[in-house]
């Protein structure tokens, strides 16, 4: 019916809620658990299926749509984005197998988990607008309810009312903005908007039509003014669904707002480009400034997320090939480094229960393998030159320069070294003495140290021998920025 | 018929209505009336489009769209309100003005 | 701020932005299809413009088995929110 | 011409009962006047020559999402004094 890849998601997202309600209560959440890891393995098996077709032509679903039809397109942009999702989600289901061995209800919460993972690989490979915003839908109504699971505890309640009202006007405001961009143009199939924008002259309602949509995906995005939910929902969600967010949901919202700036409405692009380079001053200042102040581990994480979507705007105010290829890039990188952060503070709060810098003050000694992966991760966050945030940092640096801004590659290497204030915190109260509660902690259980560890070894390998990853991206903003070549 | 541009004020005027309700009212079942507000102004706006696309001929396409739009607000609506029940349960209230655990 | 001043506040700017918006909408008239590259994207037979249905399963079956789904989220979800405590 | 003033009409009844529903201090009024406002959608949608979103709207706004809205509001405050 969709591709192969969405059909086992969807399918297993079927089976694993049901299997998991049947099995008896105490094993409910391995059975589920495992029943949804094995489908997200089989879509990853068939996303690598897919690579060697789809660099020769885009696949089509169904064959031979016109402009009036919900189609799906899987291009090369869409199977970046897709790994992205469909990896992180494994690790995740994986780590969650132990960490919410506590929770009730866990069946429904690995079927969401794989809804939510089928969303975003929906959002990928969507070749039309409003299928895109369906897909979307299915991404945030199960990250809603994935930020709220734990229902028991006030400040997740509040988090996820907070993240549903900001988040749902924002689809709504994107669902305004595709009405008036159908009203202009008649249809909603991007390649066709591509093509009948291509040499739009602009006019107020273009422009609304743009900024509208912008908005409506910039809330889940984190632009500067619209980022208040973020700080919330990553600190008050289950460390994994944490994880999920920063590391795929969030980047894959930048990924469809680069979609839309590059691929629909490039004409405009002398406009949107000194537009973008404020937000991502805006946004390397907010999340560096307040992430300074914050005494939360993972609200520190939180707002540097906030700053490192700034670095990845940087790419897009360059507007060139280059600075897409640094964007793609670094949202790749950043959504592994940051789920390896996540993830490595969850183990601590698995075994501690606590997640402020003072509570945690000397972790590192009594949970080395857990602190040594967070410390790799947090290098890396800062950019350290053997791990593979240096190597996207330094695509972005060298777009900013090919595109004659060289204050915002000089503010890049400024705002970094800012935010080494904060990660330095952290290192420090993970290598202080301990003391109190801390010192009774053990490391943390192997399932939890799986994922950490497989996702470390990615940092240092893309770090390492970045020339895959590279021309994985290259090619994929060649694709975007080459519209003629999916007529 | 009338100018489209009578829709385009009125689907404007709707939204300006939505947010207004967003960002003034602390009430939670306020929220979502107003978030189902904005979801309705894009919808009025589609139909008025898809009318106005040839004289005496609705198109399909905004049709599709907004019938399964309308589907998908009802789901936020629904997650949002098992939220608001558990919400009360906490704060024996629904008002977001006394929900004070996170600072923003 | 207090209540009072943000619901005044909330009032005047809401009604200037509304006054704005219908203002600008009447200067500028919406080009209604201005960018569409023809005004006959699919074949118009009979009444196609009352057989939606029709329409709706042979073009968008993707967009309804992705709202399928999107309704089984939210059953679930729900379902999540609302389950019994173990504790 | 009839069918001009029915339309303005019912924008005006959307947008003023879309009004009263955020701002009626008791929370069963807002949402009997929430209700009102989509079935003047619903005739619009009428109106615009399309009855099957009409009957789709009905049957969702003023069906399921009031009853769920109204479900919520006997669950919480609706035995309290407190409406606003």
């Amino acid at each position: 019916m969709l591709t192969a890849v969405l059909d086992t998601l969807f399918l297993f997202a079927l089976i694993a809620p049901i299997v998991g309600i049947l099995s008896p209560r105490e094993r409910s959440h391995l059975v589920s658990g495992s029943v949804a890891l094995i489908g997200l393995l089989a879509a990853a098996v068939f996303l690598t299926n897919f690579l060697s077709r789809v660099f020769a032509k885009p696949i089509e679903v169904p064959l031979g749509a016109g402009l009036v039809n919900a189609v799906l397109v899987v291009d090369i942009p869409g199977l970046f984005i897709g790994f992205l999702a469909v990896s992180i989600g494994i690790l995740v289901v994986l780590y969650s197998l132990k960490f919410m061995e506590r929770d009730s209800g866990t069946p429904f919460y690995f079927g969401l988990l794989t809804l939510m993972v089928a969303g975003m690989v929906g959002v990928g490979f969507a070749g039309d607008l409003f299928t895109l915003f369906v897909f979307w839908e299915l991404m945030c109504i199960s990250s809603y309810v994935l930020v709220g699971f734990r229902t028991q505890v006030k400040e997740s309640v509040e988090a996820a009312v907070k993240y549903i009202v900001m988040s749902a006007a924002g689809s709504a405001t994107a669902l305004f903005g595709m009405s008036m961009l159908y009203g202009l143009t008649g249809t909603l199939n991007l390649v066709g908007l591509a093509s009948a924008l291509a040499s739009a002259k602009g006019g107020f309602w273009l422009y609304a039509a743009l900024a509208m949509l912008i908005t409506g995906f910039g809330v889940k995005a984190a632009i500067v003014p619209l980022h208040t939910w973020l700080p919330d929902a990553y600190t008050a969600a289950p460390s994994p669904v944490s994880t999920i967010l920063a590391g795929a949901s969030t980047e894959l919202a930048v990924f469809v707002v680069v979609k839309l700036l590059f691929f629909v409405f490039p004409a405009l692009r002398g406009s949107w480009v000194m537009f973008f380079a404020t937000f991502s001053v805006l946004n390397m200042l907010l999340g560096n400034v307040v992430g300074l102040l914050q005494n939360d581990v993972k609200r520190i994480l939180a707002y540097s997320s906030i700053a490192h979507i700034g670095y990845i705007f940087i790419g897009v105010a360059a507007g060139t090939q280059l600075g897409l290829t640094g964007a793609l890039l670094h949202i790749f990188n950043h959504g592994l480094l940051k789920a390896l952060a996540f993830l490595c503070i969850g183990a601590i709060i698995y075994r501690l229960g606590a997640r402020t810098l003072d509570d945690i003050a000397g972790i590192g000694r009594k949970m080395p393998v857990t602190a040594s992966l967070f410390i790799l991760a947090i290098l890396g966050l800062i950019g350290m030159p053997p791990l593979n945030g240096f190597i996207s940092k330094l695509v972005l640096f060298t777009s900013s320069l090919d595109a004659g801004m060289l204050w915002l590659g000089v503010l890049l290497v400024i705002f970094s070294a800012v935010s080494t204030g904060y990660y330095l915190r952290i290192l420090k109260a993970l290598i202080a003495p301990p003391s109190g509660r801390v010192s009774e902690a053990r490391e943390a259980p192997a399932l939890l140290l799986i994922p950490m560890i497989v996702l470390a070894f990615l940092v240092i390998l893309f770090g390492v021998w970045p020339d895959p990853l590279l021309s994985f991206a290259k090619s994929s903003s060649s694709w975007l920025m080459e519209v003629g070549r999916y007529a | 018929m009338i100018s489209y541009s009578i829709y385009l004020a009125g689907a404007a005027v709707l939204y300006l209505t939505g947010i207004y309700a967003l960002i003034t009212k602390r009430n939670l079942i306020r929220l979502i009336m107003g978030i189902e507000m904005l979801v309705n102004a894009a919808h009025i706006n589609f139909i008025a489009l898809a009318s106005y696309w040839r004289p005496g001929f609705v198109d399909p396409l905004a049709t599709a769209i907004v019938t399964v739009s309308i589907g998908v607000a009802g789901c936020i609506g629904a997650v949002f309100l098992a939220f608001a029940i558990y919400a009360y349960k906490h704060y024996g209230t629904l008002d977001v003005r006394r929900m004070r655990e996170l600072r923003g | 701020m207090s209540d009072e001043g943000i619901q005044v506040a909330g009032i005047i700017l809401a009604v200037i932005l509304a006054v704005f918006a219908v203002m600008i909408i009447a200067r500028q008239a919406f080009p209604v299809f201005e960018y569409a590259k023809s005004r006959a994207l699919f074949e118009i037979q009979g009444d196609l413009g009352q057989r939606s249905g029709v329409f709706l399963w042979d073009a968008r079956s993707i967009d309804i088995v992705a709202q399928a789904f999107v309704l089984f989220a939210s059953a679930l979800g729900c379902l999540a929110i609302l389950k019994a405590e173990r504790r | 011409m009839l069918a001009d003033v029915v339309q303005l009409l019912l924008i005006a009844l959307t947008i003023i009962s879309a009004v009263l529903s955020i701002e009626v201090k008791n929370l069963y009024k807002a949402v009997i006047f929430f209700a009102l406002m989509s079935i003047s959608i619903g005739a619009i949608f009428w109106l615009l020559n399309s009855p099957y979103l009409a009957v789709f709207q009905l049957t969702v706004y003023s069906g399921a999402v009031v009853a769920l809205l109204l479900a919520v509001v006997m669950l919480t405050v609706g035995k309290e004094r407190e409406m606003k």
